[in-house]
C-alpha cells in the first residue's frame, strides 16, 4: 500500500497535484476540528469584514470567520457526498455484475427495473421525498435516498462490462474450476470495472454535492448544519452578492473546486494504476 | 420487418411499465405530501384579512368539497389513472379551477425551448471540443479549455447563474436577467417577440451549457482517446488519409453514437425542468411551477408535471432504443 | 524520436535490385508505468534486404517481433513504441526514400508506391461507413481521377478480386470475414503499389477461404511485379506463396533464405525444428516438442536468444551474439553450430 | 444407472436467432448430429470443420453450458438436460471437464493460476487444507510434465501458451473426469509447442483411461492423433468414422475439398496446390 | 431596447408582484383569484368597497370609498346602513348601485366557497337595498365589528359587478377575463405565462371613489405588476430602473442600495429605512404544550434574549423594538406605548425569591448607539424620534432572574443544561418559515443560541410551506410568527383580539383558527373581549380596553413580541417622486395592500426622468 502510494506520488504528476489539492482540503477539514469557534456559532467575530490578516477569508454578516466555516462545512458536505457515493457505488456494482454475470431473463429483468428507475426524474422525485419526509429527513436518510436515485446509469456501465467477461473464457473456465459465483464476482470480475467505478464516483460525487446545494438553496435543508449549500443559502438570506460580501461565496465556491479538481486528478491517476491493462503491463504481460 | 416489430413490441412493453410504475411512485410519494392544497387557500384568504373563526371553518368545508380532495387513497389512484390516459389532470389545487394541463401548457414551450436549445448546444459545444481535446491530446489550447472545463463543472448551477446575473446584469447590464421575454409582448411569430425571447435566453441557457458542456467534454475525450487506437483509425493514418476526414469521419463519427443516446436521454429531461435556472432567472417554466406546485400541496399539478417528465424520458429511451440499430449499421438485435 | 535517428548515409539503392533496405534496425516498446521502466526490444538489429518482384516472407512463433517488425517499415510507429536505431530505405521507382529521414516523402508515398495490410486487418474498415468511402478516402487522391472514372477504375480492380460492385455500398459489418479481407486486400492494391507489406492477411480465414486469398495476393503481385513482404506464422503459406524466407526469433532474424532451402535444409536449430514438427496428414510419427518456453523481450538471454532451449548449445552461445553470415543452404544464419542439428 | 454409453448425442440440434435487423430468421448451428462414445474404451474423438461449423456449440452443449433444442445428450445414461440443482451440476462436472482454445484467455491475467488448481481440488476433492490442494494439484501437474513448484504463485503472462495449456489440462484432470473436452486447444498455441498438447492427450487416453473430445480445424493434427473423427459443415455431420480412414479417403466432397485445401509444408507441393487453385479462379 | 414594448416609461410604474400561476384567472371572489397571494394588480387597482384604512394612521386615516360616511348601527349592533355614493360607474360604463352590493352579498351566501361567503353566511340575516344609494343589514347576532368586513386594512370584501356576473354562470367557475374595474384602472394586457400584468388608468377615473378623493389628476397611466425573480436580480432591476417599487428585500440589499444608489427612496429618509408593518413578530409559545402551559417557564425564555443581539442578528440593528403585544407601528406608539411607559418600568415580576423590574425602557438607544458607529448622524439622537424608529423599551437579558424562574417551576440545572421537573432535558425546537421571511429566521437563530447558551438545547426548525399548517395544528413548541396584526391606523384591537376568545381553541392536532396560534387561554381574556364586542368601533374605550388587553399579555407573556415586522421597500425615484414616507405617510406603499391605489394616485413624474 505504502509503495503504491510511493510510486504514484513519484512518478504520475497528477497524482502529486491531486494529492496537494486534496492536502489542502483535508487541511482545512482536520483544521475545523480545532476551530476557535463552535461551528453552529453565530455572531462570534465582527460581521463583514472583508479578506484580511486576521480574518483569511474574511467574516459573513452572521459573524462567522468564513475560513473556520469553510472547513466544517467542507466536511459535512463532503461527508455527505461520499455516503451517497458509496452507497449508491455499492448498489450499482452488485446490481451491474449480477445482472451482467447472470444474463438473459433474469438480466432483462433487473434492467428493467433498473431504467424504471433510471428513468424516474431525480429532482422532482427527490424534492417532493424531501419535502414529504420533511421532518424525518436527517441529512443521512437524505444521502440514502439521493444514493438510491443515483446509481441506474452506472450499474448499466457496469453490467455492460460485466456481460462482455460473462462471455470471456476465463470466467467459463472459473465456473468449471469450481469457484463460487460470489468468488467469481469479486475476485475475477471486480477488477475491471474498477475504472468505471472509480469514474463514476466522480461523477456521483459532484451529483451530490450539487444536489445538497440545490436543496439548500430552495430552502429544503437544515439550516442549523454548515454545509456548502448551507453557506449559500445564508449568503443569500443576507444578500451577500449584491451587498459585496462576495469572499462569503467565492471562498466557498474555490474550495468546491478544488476539492473536484483534486479529486479528479486523483480518479484519473488511481485509475490508470488500476486498470487491468496498466496493471499487467507493470507485471510485465 | 416482423422481427423489427416485435423487438419494438418489447420495448413498448418496457416503455409502460416504465411509466406505468414510475407514475405509480409518484401518486404514492405525492399523496404523502404533509402540505394540504386547502389549508393552503384558507391560510392564504384569510393571512392578511380580519376574518372570524366560526366563517374559517365553515370555508374549509367548503373548499373541500370543491377540491374533491377526500375519500379512499385506492379511488384516487384510479380516478387519477383515468385523468392521465385522457390527458386531463384536473383542476390545480393552487390555480383552482384552472386545469392542471392549461397551467403546465403556458409553463412548458418556454422549459422545453429553452432546455433544447441549452441541451443541443452543450451537447455540440462539449462534444466537438471533447473530441478534438482527445484527439490532439498534445495542443495546450485545449488542455487549458479541458481545465478550465473541469474547474466550470462542480460548480453548482445557482452560483454560476447568479454569478452571470451578477456580470451581464449589474456589473455590465447588456443582457435582461429575469423573465422569458420583453413586458409587454405578445407571443406573435414577429421578429420583436422572438428576438426578445432569444435575448431573455440568453443567460439562462449560457448558464446551462456552462454547467452542462463539462461532462459531454469529458465523456467525449474519454471516447476518443479509445477510439484513436482502433485499428481503423490507426489504418486511415498510415493510409495517409487527411487529418480532417480522420477526425470528423474516423473518429468523432465513431465516438458520437454513445452520445446520441446520452443527448436523448437528456432531452428526455428536458421536461423535469431546470429547477434552479428558472428560480434564478424567473423564467416562467416548468421547474419553477413544479416548486410552487410543491409548496402549495398542489399534487395535482406535482404529478401533471412529474408524469410529464416520467412518461418523456421513457419515452426518449424507447426511441432510442428504436431508432439506435438504424443509425448504428453494427447494432443487430439480440 | 525521428530526430535523434542520425541521418542515415543515403545508401546508393538507385538501379539497384533492392526495392528495400534496412540496415540494424532496433525498435523496443518503452513503457513507463510508475517507475516501473521496460524495454521490450520487439525489433532488435536486424539488417536485411528486399528484392523487386519478390515474395519475402517472415516466419517465427508469436511475440517474436513480426508484427513489431513490419510497422517498422511501414513508419507506423505508435507510442510506446520507439525506433532505436538503424535505418530503412526503400526504392521507389528508382527514388529512394529514407522512412525516418525524410516524413514528408514517405507520407507523400504512402499508398501511390507502398500499401500495408495490417494484422487484423478484417477490422481495419470504418464500422459506420460505407466501405466505398475508404476507397475515396485512401486512393482517389493518388488517382487523379474524377468520381466517375474512379469509381469504374475501383469496380474494375474489385471484379479482378472477383468482388461484387456492389459490396461497395455495403458497411463492413455486413460482410464476411473473407470479403473483408479480400476488400482490405483491394483497398491496399488498387492504387498499383509497387511495394506492399502484409501482415498475417489470412490467419483468421478458413482453409478454403485462405487459399483464395493466397492466390489473389500471388496475382496482384504477379501482375504488377510488385515487391511483397509477407508475414505469418503458418509454414504452409509461406511455402505455398514466398520466394525468399526469414525466420525471427525473439526480436532478431535467425535465419534467412530461399524458402525451398529452409524447407529442404535448414541451418538454424530452430529453424529445424519448426519444420521438423509440423504434422502432415499421412504421417503419423511421433513428434517431440521443443521444450522451454519463448523468452521475455524485456529480459533476453544473453548470447544467442535461443541457446536456453537450444539442444545443441555450446559455452559461447550464451556469452556471444552470433551474427548473420552466409549459410551452407545459400542463405544466411546467426549460430555458431549452424547445419549441425538435423531432425531425426 | 451404468450405461454402455458414456456419452450419447441423439439428433442434437441448435438453434440461433439471428438478425438482420429486419428478419427474424434463425440458423441452425447444430443440425441433427448424433454420436456415442463407449464407456469401457476410451478414445479421442475429433471433430474437424470449418469456422462456423458448429464445433464450438456442440461442445458447449456436451459440457452443459448451453441446452439443446432438440435431441437428447446423455452422460452416463442421464440426460444432461435435466440437471438443475447445484450438487447434480457438479457431480457432473467432475466427470466432465473442458480445455480452452486460448490458454491466455483462459486465465484470468489478473488472477494467479494456482488459485484455478486450488479451487478445483477444494470444489470437487473436497480438499480442506492448503497442502491437501498443494498436494492433488501437484499430482496432476506431474501428469502434465510440470510441478506445483513451477506454478505457484504465477501469472498467466509468466508462462508460455504451451505450459499454460497443460496447466490447464492439468487442472482439468484433478476431478478424474471421464471425458475432456477440448475446443481448439492448440490453435493458439505456437507451432513449436503445439506438438506437446496434442502428445499429451495422447497419453492421457492411454494412461488414464480418459475419452477425449477434440475440436479442431487443423486436419494434420486430427490425422495425428484422432481415434475416430467426425466432419462437420453448417451444423450438419458430413462424414464420420474412423480418423485415419476417412482423411485418407474422404467420401464426400466437402471432406474431399477440404482435405485439399490445405497446404503441406513443402513449397513444391504447396505452391502447386496454390497454382492450381489460381487456374481455377481464373476459369471459374 | 425598451424594458416595456410599446408603452412610455415615463408614464409607467413598474411594481413587484408575484408570479401568476393561474395568468388569465381574474375572478377575484373565488379562489386561484388575484386575492390571495398572488400579487397583480387585480385587487389593488380594480376593485372596491365601502372603507379603507390607512394603516399609517393619521387624522384621515378612515377614508371613505364608496361609502359616502361611516357605517351606521342600531343601537343593539344588529343592523348596518351604509350610504353609498352617487356617480360612480363600472369601467364599462354601467352604473355602480346598491344592487351590486346586495347581490354581491347573496351570491355569495349562496355558493359556498366563494372568498367572503363564510363571513357573510355567519353574519347576514338578510339585505336589502331600500334605494340605489343605501343598503341595510340585517345580522343575525349583534356584531359591533361588522363593518370591518367591507373595511380595507390589505383587503375586504369587494363589490361584485352584478351585470357581468348574472350573466356568467357559475360565480365560481367564471373567469371574469377581462375584469370590469369599479377603481381608476383596467386591465390593459397580461402575460399568460404570468409574469406580467399591466393596467391602464381610466379615462374616466372621475367616475370613481378614488377619482372623486383624488385632488390631483393621476400622473401614472400604466401600472406593471411584474414578478422580478429573486432577491439579488429585484436589486439589480431597480438599480436598472425597471422596477420601481420592490416589496421587501434582505437588510444588507437594502443598504446595499441606499449605499450605491442616488434615485432611491425609502420610508425612512435615513437608517433604518424601513417601512414597520402591523404585524408584530413575536416568538409563540405553544401553551397547550408542557412546560410552555407554565408562565414562568415562558417568562424565564423572554428573560434569556438578549433582544440587541436578535435586533442586530435579524435587521442588522434596523429593529423597531416591540415589548407590548401589539405592532409599535401606525397609530400604536400614540395610542399604546407612549402611554403604557410608566406601567412597563414599574411592572414587576416575582421569580420565586425576589421582585424584579424587568423592563429596561433604554434598550432601544443602546441599539442606536451600537449601529451609531455604521451610520452616524443618521441615526437620531432625539429621544422621541428615537422612539419611533428603534422602538420604546424592551426586556433587560436577565439570565439569573430566568434560573430562578425556572427553578421555581421545577426545573434543574445539570451541567450546561437545564432539566425539567421530570428529569429530561430541556430542549425547543424553534419553528421558522424560513425564506420567505428570512429576517425571522435569522432572528430565530439568534435566539435559538441564546437559549442554548443558556442551558437550553434549541434546534432551528425550518417548515418552508408546513409552516402556516403546522402552526395551526399546534404542530410545534416555540416559532417565530406574527399571532397579532392590527389595524395599524385604529387603536381597535378587534382585527386579532376577537379571535382569541376561548370559545374558539380546539385541542392539539385540530386546526385552530386564525390569530390565537399559542392557544392562549384566559378567562380574563375572554372578559376583556366580551367588553370590546359590547363597544363601538369608535367608542373611546377601544383603547382602554385594549390597554387592559396588553398589561394581562405582558404578565402572562404567552408569546414574546419581538418587534414590528420592518419591511425593506426601496423605491426609484428616477421617474416618480412623492412615495409615502414617514414625514408624509398618505397612504400604505406594499404592492400587495389594497390601499397602495392611494400612492399610485399620489406619486408625481420626476421632472428629470429620462425623456423617451
Ligand atoms: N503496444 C505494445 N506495447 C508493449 N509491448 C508490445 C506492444 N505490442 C507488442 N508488444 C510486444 O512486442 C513483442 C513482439 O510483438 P509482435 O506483435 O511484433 O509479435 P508477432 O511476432 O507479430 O506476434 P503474432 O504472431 O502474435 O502477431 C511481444 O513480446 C509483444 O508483447
Ligand atoms: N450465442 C450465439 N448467438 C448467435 N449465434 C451463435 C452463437 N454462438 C454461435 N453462433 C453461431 O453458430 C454458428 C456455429 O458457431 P460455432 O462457434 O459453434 O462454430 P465453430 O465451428 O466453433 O467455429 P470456429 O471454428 O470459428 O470456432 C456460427 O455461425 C455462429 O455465428
Ligand atoms: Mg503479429
Ligand atoms: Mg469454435
Amino acid at each position: 500500500m505504502f509503495k503504491i502510494l510511493r510510486d504514484l506520488l513519484r512518478y504520475n504528476k497528477e497524482f502529486l497535484f491531486g494529492t496537494i489539492l486534496i492536502l489542502i482540503i483535508v487541511g482545512l477539514i482536520v483544521s475545523s476540528f480545532f476551530s476557535p469557534y463552535d461551528e453552529t456559532a453565530i455572531y462570534v467575530v465582527i460581521p463583514d469584514m472583508p479578506p484580511s490578516a486576521e480574518f483569511w477569508f474574511g467574516t459573513t454578516s452572521r459573524g462567522q470567520d468564513v475560513f473556520w466555516q469553510i472547513g466544517a462545512s467542507l466536511r459535512n458536505t463532503l461527508l455527505f457526498g461520499i455516503i451517497v457515493a458509496i452507497i449508491s457505488r455499492l448498489i450499482a456494482l452488485v446490481v451491474g455484475l449480477v445482472s451482467g454475470y447472470i444474463g438473459g431473463r433474469t438480466d432483462q429483468i433487473i434492467m428493467g427495473v433498473n431504467d424504471t428507475l433510471g428513468a424516474l426524474p431525480n429532482i422532482p422525485i427527490l424534492l417532493l421525498l424531501v419535502f414529504v419526509l420533511r421532518d424525518q429527513m436527517t441529512w443521512s436518510m437524505l444521502a440514502v435516498v439521493a444514493a438510491l436515485l443515483g446509481w441506474t446509469h452506472d450499474s448499466r456501465l457496469i453490467r455492460s462490462v460485466a456481460l462482455s467477461l460473462r462471455q470471456r473464457e476465463f470466467t467459463r473456465h472459473a465456473v468449471f474450476s469450481g469457484m463460487r459465483t460470489s468468488q467469481i464476482l469479486i475476485r475475477e470480475h471486480l477488477p475491471y470495472v474498477m475504472p468505471i467505478v472509480f469514474f463514476t464516483t466522480m461523477n456521483n460525487l459532484i451529483w451530490a454535492i450539487g444536489l445538497e446545494v440545490t436543496l439548500s438553496i430552495l430552502g429544503f435543508s437544515d439550516i442549523n448544519r454548515p454545509t456548502i449549500g448551507g453557506m449559500i443559502y445564508w449568503a443569500n438570506a443576507h444578500s451577500a452578492m449584491v451587498a459585496g460580501i462576495w469572499w462569503w461565496v467565492a471562498f466557498p465556491m474555490l474550495f468546491v473546486v478544488i476539492l473536484f479538481l483534486g479529486l479528479f486528478m486523483l480518479a484519473m491517476s488511481v485509475n490508470e494504476y488500476i486498470d487491468p491493462r496498466s496493471r499487467l503491463a507493470r507485471m510485465g504481460a | 420487418m416482423n422481427g423489427f416489430l416485435i423487438y419494438a413490441g418489447k420495448r413498448f412493453l418496457q416503455f409502460l411499465f416504465v411509466v406505468v410504475t414510475g407514475i405509480t411512485l409518484a401518486f404514492l410519494i405525492a399523496h404523502f405530501s404533509p402540505v394540504d392544497p386547502v389549508e393552503q387557500t384558507v391560510s392564504l384568504l384569510t393571512s392578511f384579512g380580519s376574518t372570524d373563526p366560526q366563517s374559517v371553518e365553515i370555508l374549509r368545508q367548503s373548499l373541500r368539497e370543491l377540491y374533491g380532495t377526500g375519500g379512499p387513497l385506492l379511488d384516487q389512484y384510479f380516478t387519477f389513472w383515468g385523468r392521465v390516459l385522457t390527458g386531463d389532470f384536473g383542476p390545480s389545487l393552487s390555480s383552482f379551477p384552472t386545469p392542471v394541463m392549461t397551467v403546465i401548457g403556458r409553463a412548458l414551450p418556454w422549459t422545453v425551448g429553452l432546455l433544447t436549445l441549452a441541451t443541443i448546444i452543450a451537447w455540440i459545444i462539449g462534444n466537438l471540443l471533447g473530441a478534438l481535446a482527445g484527439y490532439f491530446r498534445n495542443s495546450r489550447l485545449l488542455k487549458l479549455a479541458g481545465i478550465v472545463i473541469m474547474a466550470l463543472q462542480p460548480i453548482p448551477t445557482y452560483i454560476i447563474g447568479l454569478s452571470l446575473v451578477i456580470l451581464f446584469g449589474f456589473v455590465w447590464p447588456i443582457l435582461p436577467i429575469s423573465g422569458g421575454a420583453q413586458v409587454n409582448l405578445t407571443p406573435a411569430f414577429s421578429w420583436a417577440f422572438i428576438s426578445s425571447v432569444i435575448e431573455h435566453g440568453i443567460l439562462p441557457a449560457l448558464t446551462l451549457v456552462l454547467v452542462g458542456i463539462g461532462g459531454w467534454f469529458i465523456s467525449m475525450r474519454s471516447l476518443v482517446s479509445n477510439i484513436i487506437t482502433d485499428d481503423h483509425v490507426v489504418y486511415a493514418e498510415l493510409g495517409g488519409v487527411r487529418s480532417s476526414s480522420i477526425f470528423s469521419y474516423y473518429v468523432a463519427r465513431n465516438a458520437m453514437l454513445p452520445q446520441v443516446t446520452g443527448l436523448a436521454l437528456s432531452l428526455g429531461n428536458v421536461f423535469g425542468g431546470a429547477v434552479i435556472v428558472e428560480f434564478v432567472f424567473n423564467y416562467p417554466g416548468i421547474g419553477k411551477l413544479l416548486i410552487s406546485g410543491i409548496y402549495s400541496g398542489d399534487y395535482s399539478l406535482v404529478l401533471g408535471v412529474t408524469t410529464i417528465a416520467i412518461i418523456a424520458v421513457a419515452a426518449a429511451v424507447f426511441v432510442i432504443d428504436v431508432i439506435y440499430p438504424l443509425i448504428d449499421p453494427r447494432v443487430k438485435l439480440g | 524520436m525521428q530526430n535523434s535517428l542520425r541521418k542515415a548515409p543515403l545508401t546508393l539503392v538507385e538501379n539497384s535490385r533492392d526495392a528495400l533496405t534496412i540496415d540494424g534496425l532496433k525498435c523496443y516498446y518503452v513503457n513507463d508505468y510508475f517507475g516501473v521502466r521496460r524495454e521490450i526490444r520487439a525489433v532488435d538489429d536486424i539488417s536485411l534486404t528486399v528484392s523487386k518482384n519478390e515474395i519475402y516472407g517472415i516466419a517465427g512463433e508469436s511475440s517474436s517481433g513480426k508484427t513489431s517488425l513490419i510497422k517498422t517499415l511501414a513508419g507506423a510507429i505508435r507510442p510506446p513504441m520507439r525506433v532505436i536505431g538503424g535505418t530503412v530505405n526503400f526504392n521507389f521507382d528508382g527514388k529512394p526514400i529514407d522512412v525516418y529521414g525524410e516524413p514528408q516523402k514517405m507520407r507523400a508515398a504512402r499508398w501511390r508506391h507502398l500499401s500495408y495490410i495490417m494484422q487484423g486487418s478484417m477490422n481495419v474498415l470504418n464500422p459506420v461507413r460505407r466501405v466505398k468511402h475508404a476507397f475515396n478516402d485512401f486512393a482517389s487522391r493518388h488517382m487523379g481521377l474524377d468520381q466517375a472514372a474512379f469509381r469504374q477504375r475501383v469496380e474494375a480492380h474489385l471484379a479482378r478480386l472477383h468482388l461484387d460492385p456492389h459490396v461497395l455500398e455495403a458497411f463492413p459489418h455486413q460482410l464476411s470475414g473473407g470479403m473483408r479481407q479480400r476488400l482490405t486486400i483491394a483497398l491496399a492494391t488498387v492504387c498499383e503499389p509497387e511495394f506492399i507489406i502484409a501482415d498475417e492477411p489470412t490467419t483468421a480465414l478458413d482453409v478454403l477461404v485462405q487459399q483464395d486469398v493466397l492466390a489473389l495476393i500471388k496475382e496482384v503481385q504477379t501482375r504488377m511485379q510488385a515487391s511483397v513482404i509477407f508475414v505469418t506464422h503458418d509454414m504452409s503459406v509461406h511455402a505455398a506463396i514466398t520466394d525468399r524466407l526469414a525466420i525471427m526469433y525473439a526480436g532478431r532474424l535467425a535465419e534467412e533464405g530461399p524458402t525451398q532451402a529452409i524447407f529442404d535444409n535448414p541451418q538454424h536449430p530452430y529453424t529445424a525444428h519448426l519444420i521438423g514438427s509440423l504434422p502432415r496428414i499421412g504421417d503419423t510419427r511421433t513428434r517431440k516438442s521443443l521444450q522451454g518456453k519463448p523468452p521475455a523481450l524485456s529480459n533476453p538471454p544473453s548470447g544467442c536468444r535461443f541457446h536456453p532451449r537450444c539442444p545443441i548449445a555450446i559455452d559461447r552461445c550464451s556469452k556471444e551474439v552470433p551474427v548473420m553470415q552466409p549459410s551452407a543452404a545459400g542463405g544466411r544464419v546467426a549460430c555458431f553450430r549452424a547445419g549441425e542439428y538435423k531432425i531425426q | 444407472m451404468k450405461s454402455e454409453h458414456l456419452l450419447q448425442l441423439e439428433n442434437v440440434s441448435k438453434f440461433f436467432p439471428i438478425g438482420g435487423f429486419f428478419s427474424r430468421a434463425r440458423m441452425t448451428a447444430v443440425d441433427d448430429v448424433s454420436f456415442a462414445l463407449a464407456s469401457d474404451r476410451p478414445e479421442i474423438f475429433t471433430i474437424v470443420g470449418e469456422s462456423g461449423s458448429g464445433k464450438s456449440t456442440l461442445a458447449k452443449m456436451i459440457l452443459g453450458s448451453e441446452a439443446a433444442d432438440r435431441g437428447t445428450i446423455r452422460f452416463d445414461g442421464a440426460d444432461i438436460g435435466d440437471i438443475s440443482s447445484r450438487n447434480a451440476r457438479e457431480a457432473f462436472m467432475t466427470k466432465v471437464q473442458p480445455v480452452f482454445q486460448n490458454p491466455f484467455e483462459a486465465f484470468n491475467p489478473l488472477t494467479r493460476i494456482d488459485e484455478y488448481l486450488y479451487a478445483t481440488a477444494h470444489r470437487f476433492k473436497g480438499a480442506k487444507s492448503r497442502a491437501e490442494r498443494e498436494a492433488l494439484a501437484d499430482m496432476s501437474l506431474q501428469r502434465v510434465g510440470l510441478s506445483i513448484a513451477e506454478v505457484r504463485g504465477r501469472y498467466s503472462h509468466e508462462l508460455s501458451g504451451g505450459q499454460l495449456q497443460r496447466i490447464a489440462v492439468a487442472r482439468a484432470l484433478i476431478p478424474e473426469p471421464k471425458l475432456i473436452v477440448a475446443d481448439e486447444p492448440v490453435s493458439m498455441v505456437d507451432a513449436s509447442l503445439r506438438m506437446s498438447i496434442v502428445n499429451l492427450f495422447r497419453e492421457l487416453r492411454d494412461a488414464l483411461k480418459v475419452s477425449i473430445i477434440y475440436i479442431t480445424h487443423d486436419l494434420a493434427t486430427a490425422y495425428y492423433i484422432a481415434d475416430r473423427v467426425i466432419i462437420m459443415r453448417k451444423g450438419v455431420v458430413v462424414e464420420s468414422g474412423e480418423a485415419r480412414k476417412v482423411l485418407d479417403n474422404p467420401q464426400h466432397e466437402y471432406s474431399f475439398a477440404l482435405k485439399n485445401a490445405i497446404l503441406p509444408p513443402d513449397p513444391k507441393r504447396a505452391s502447386a496446390i496454390l497454382c492450381a487453385r489460381q487456374r481455377d479462379r481464373m476459369s471459374g | 431596447q425598451d424594458f416595456i414594448a410599446g408603452i412610455p416609461r415615463n408614464e409607467t410604474l413598474i411594481i413587484q408582484g408575484t408570479p401568476q400561476q393561474n395568468a388569465d384567472w381574474f375572478n377575484v371572489w373565488a379562489p386561484g383569484g388575484g386575492g390571495s397571494a398572488n400579487v397583480n394588480g387585480l385587487q389593488q387597482l380594480t376593485t372596491d368597497t365601502f372603507w379603507f384604512i390607512n394603516p399609517e394612521g393619521g387624522p384621515d386615516a378612515w377614508q371613505n370609498a364608496l361609502a359616502t360616511e361611516p357605517p351606521a348601527y342600531n343601537a343593539d349592533f344588529t343592523q348596518m346602513t351604509v350610504k353609498l355614493r352617487k356617480g360612480v360607474y363600472w369601467s364599462d360604463g354601467v352604473e355602480f348601485t346598491s344592487d351590486d352590493v346586495v347581490y354581491t352579498v347573496k351570491t355569495q351566501i349562496d355558493h359556498p366557497g366563494m372568498s367572503w361567503s363564510a363571513p357573510f353566511s355567519v353574519n347576514v340575516a338578510s339585505v336589502e337595498n331600500p334605494d340605489p344609494q343605501t343598503v341595510v343589514f340585517h345580522l343575525k347576532k349583534p356584531n359591533s365589528r361588522f363593518h370591518t368586513l367591507f373595511t380595507v386594512r390589505w383587503n375586504a370584501a369587494w363589490i361584485m359587478p352584478k351585470h357581468v356576473f348574472e350573466k356568467a354562470g357559475d360565480p365560481l367557475a367564471f373567469k371574469n377575463n377581462p375584469p370590469v374595474s369599479l377603481s381608476a384602472y383596467v386591465l390593459q394586457s397580461y402575460d399568460k405565462g404570468g409574469n406580467w400584468t399591466i393596467w391602464k388608468l381610466r379615462d374616466d377615473w372621475q367616475r370613481t371613489s378614488i377619482g372623486m378623493a383624488a385632488k390631483e389628476p393621476p400622473q401614472v397611466k400604466y401600472v406593471v405588476y411584474r414578478a422580478a425573480g429573486n432577491p439579488e436580480a429585484r436589486v439589480i432591476e431597480q438599480r436598472n430602473h425597471n422596477l420601481d417599487v420592490i416589496n421587501d428585500m434582505a437588510p444588507e440589499g437594502m443598504f446595499a442600495m441606499m449605499r450605491d444608489s442616488k434615485s432611491v427612496a425609502s420610508w425612512l429618509k435615513g437608517f433604518p429605512f424601513a417601512h414597520p408593518d402591523p404585524t408584530l413578530p413575536s416568538v409563540l409559545l405553544n401553551t397547550k404544550k408542557p412546560p410552555f402551559d407554565n408562565k414562568d417557564v415562558r417568562w424565564a425564555l423572554a428573560l434569556m434574549i438578549d433582544i440587541r443581539a436578535v435586533a442586530l442578528g435579524s435587521y442588522r440593528g434596523a429593529a423597531n423594538l416591540a415589548a407590548l403585544a401589539t405592532p409599535p407601528t401606525g397609530s400604536a406608539p400614540d395610542d399604546y406605548y407612549a402611554p403604557m411607559q410608566d406601567w412597563l418600568t414599574n411592572f414587576e415580576l416575582d421569580t420565586g425569591s425576589r421582585k424584579i423590574k424587568p423592563y429596561d425602557p433604554n434598550i432601544s438607544a443602546q441599539i442606536a448607539t451600537m449601529v451609531r458607529g455604521q451610520w452616524g448622524d443618521q441615526i437620531p439622537t432625539d429621544p422621541k424620534q428615537l422612539q419611533r424608529t428603534f422602538g420604546f423599551g424592551w426586556w433587560k437579558q436577565d439570565v439569573q432572574a430566568a434560573t430562578e424562574l425556572l427553578q421555581k417551576a421545577g426545573f434543574k440545572k445539570s451541567g450546561n443544561q437545564w432539566l425539567k421537573p421530570d428529569g429530561t432535558p430541556f430542549t425547543i425546537r424553534l419553528q421558522v418559515e424560513g425564506d420567505a421571511i428570512p429576517t425571522l429566521a435569522r432572528a430565530g437563530t439568534v435566539i435559538a443560541q441564546q437559549w442554548s447558551q443558556n442551558g437550553i438545547a434549541t434546534k432551528v426548525d425550518v417548515a418552508g410551506p408546513t409552516n402556516g399548517q403546522r402552526l395551526s395544528t399546534g404542530d410545534y413548541e416555540a416559532a417565530i410568527y406574527w399571532s397579532i396584526e392590527t389595524w395599524g391606523g385604529h387603536p381597535d384591537l378587534s382585527f386579532f383580539l376577537d379571535s382569541y376568545h376561548s370559545e374558539f381553541i380546539k385541542p392539539l392536532g385540530q386546526i385552530q383558527p386564525p390569530r390565537n396560534l399559542q392557544r392562549w387561554q384566559d378567562p380574563r381574556l375572554d372578559q376583556i373581549i366580551a367588553k370590546n364586542r359590547s363597544i363601538a368601533f369608535d367608542s373611546p374605550d377601544v383603547t382602554k380596553v385594549g390597554q387592559d388587553f396588553l398589561k394581562l399579555a405582558v404578565e402572562e407573556m404567552p408569546m414574546i413580541p419581538l418587534m414590528a415586522y420592518n419591511k425593506f421597500a426601496p423605491f426609484d425615484t428616477t421617474y416618480w417622486t412623492n412615495y409615502p414616507s414617514a414625514e408624509n405617510p398618505y397612504s400604505a406603499s406594499g404592492p400587495n395592500w389594497s390601499n397602495i391605489r392611494y400612492m399610485v394616485t399620489g406619486l408625481k413624474a420626476n421632472p428629470d426622468a429620462p425623456k423617451n
